[in-house]
């Protein structure tokens, strides 16, 4: 099963869910990133990812494979959109299953984080004022 | 003896296109520069990663002929 | 609205979701807890959760109201069920939106281990072996 | 001149009930202290919360005639 993926479309989170918990699983985490209405202090009107979708596949789902060794945790999956995203769209889900809610929270952080700095996808936002414009943040020290 | 360099993001906005084929290079920091010169990129290397065939490699990694190279700006997923 | 509530009977997470996510949220986190197969080592076949209803409604309701100061968040829920559970069921969860995904991991956390400290709530486990047990642990150092 | 007490949990299983009225004790600590000796109450009540009328009190709160007193035994959820 891969446990990262992009999607084009729309995707539901409760089969990805249903995947992961397990009668040893105690604990559930999970985290949603939305397209909000504003991103440091501009208003925002959609968005735009582009992926370099091969290797995005491979670095997804070595940050995966890296979650399971890392923490104490029964599994893990992330999925993250491209394409065009309204306002209110769901542009990435993180989900982990665990014994204790711990490791749970601590490999679901991990993983967002992960993906935000290493996977090659970029985000670019159309504003209610000015030119579209893609973000190539800074790393974060 | 040539090869594919892919661009992404703002990138590909600058070069015009999402891909070219291009004689083979010195190295990946000669064409990067070559490529910044000519289609006026303003992301200087250092931010910048590089991907030879699908898989991140330091920037003084040979190349060969047929590779596919990709120049991946700051990411911004999430 | 009441942010906490407790649950006598099996409830749906997804409109307790939808009513977190709104066009400012970018970020959404949750957490839920399973009934395990095991505890401590021992085979668990259910449990029974029991509430001092009146004084857990308002202990968490505290807890909503306190992670929404504490935090940068925009809104924060969570349900407790009491009763009969079996193994798999779920038996709390708490969903947590704000604007960045570090407030929201953060409150979701919080809120989770206020709950499990401060809301008179009791878990009786059914074993495979040997009698049925209410848990009283001692609080965490 | 009474008061009702509610048990929760393993009191309630000791107890044999859910609740009870007593005659108005002296304070809190002298309540739990006669209970604990008829119902063999094993919790000390150093582990032990209080709730007056639907809200945790300290253990030197008065008591009047009529209150609702819970001994709250350390909680479980999640």
């Amino acid at each position: 099963m891969n446990r990262f993926a992009i999607s084009e479309v729309v995707f539901e989170i409760a089969p990805l869910r249903e995947q992961l918990l397990g009668h040893q699983a105690g604990a559930y985490a999970s985290f949603e990133g939305w397209v909000r209405d504003h991103n440091e202090g501009r208003a925002v009107q959609g968005l735009f990812y582009e992926s370099y979708r091969a290797l995005a596949d491979t670095e997804g789902q070595a940050i995966i494979n890296q979650a399971l060794q890392r923490f104490a945790i029964t599994g893990a999956a992330c999925v993250h959109r491209t394409g065009e995203l309204a306002l209110g769209d769901l542009a990435v889900w993180v989900g982990v299953s665990a014994g204790h809610r711990g490791p749970a929270f601590d490999a679901c952080r991990w993983i967002i984080d992960e993906v935000k700095t290493r996977v090659p996808l970029w985000k670019r936002e159309r504003y209610a004022q000015g030119p579209a414009t893609w973000l190539h943040p800074d790393p974060e020290p | 003896m040539s090869v594919t360099v892919l661009y992404f993001a703002s990138l590909r906005d600058a070069a015009g296109c999402d891909r070219e084929s291009l004689p083979l290079p010195a190295s990946i920091q000669v064409l990067y520069a070559e490529l910044s010169a000519r289609h006026g990129f303003v992301l200087p290397a250092a931010k910048l990663r590089v991907a030879v065939d699908g898989a991140f490699v330091p920037w003084d990694s040979p190349v060969n002929d047929g590779s596919e190279i990709a120049f991946i700006p700051p990411v911004s997923g999430g």
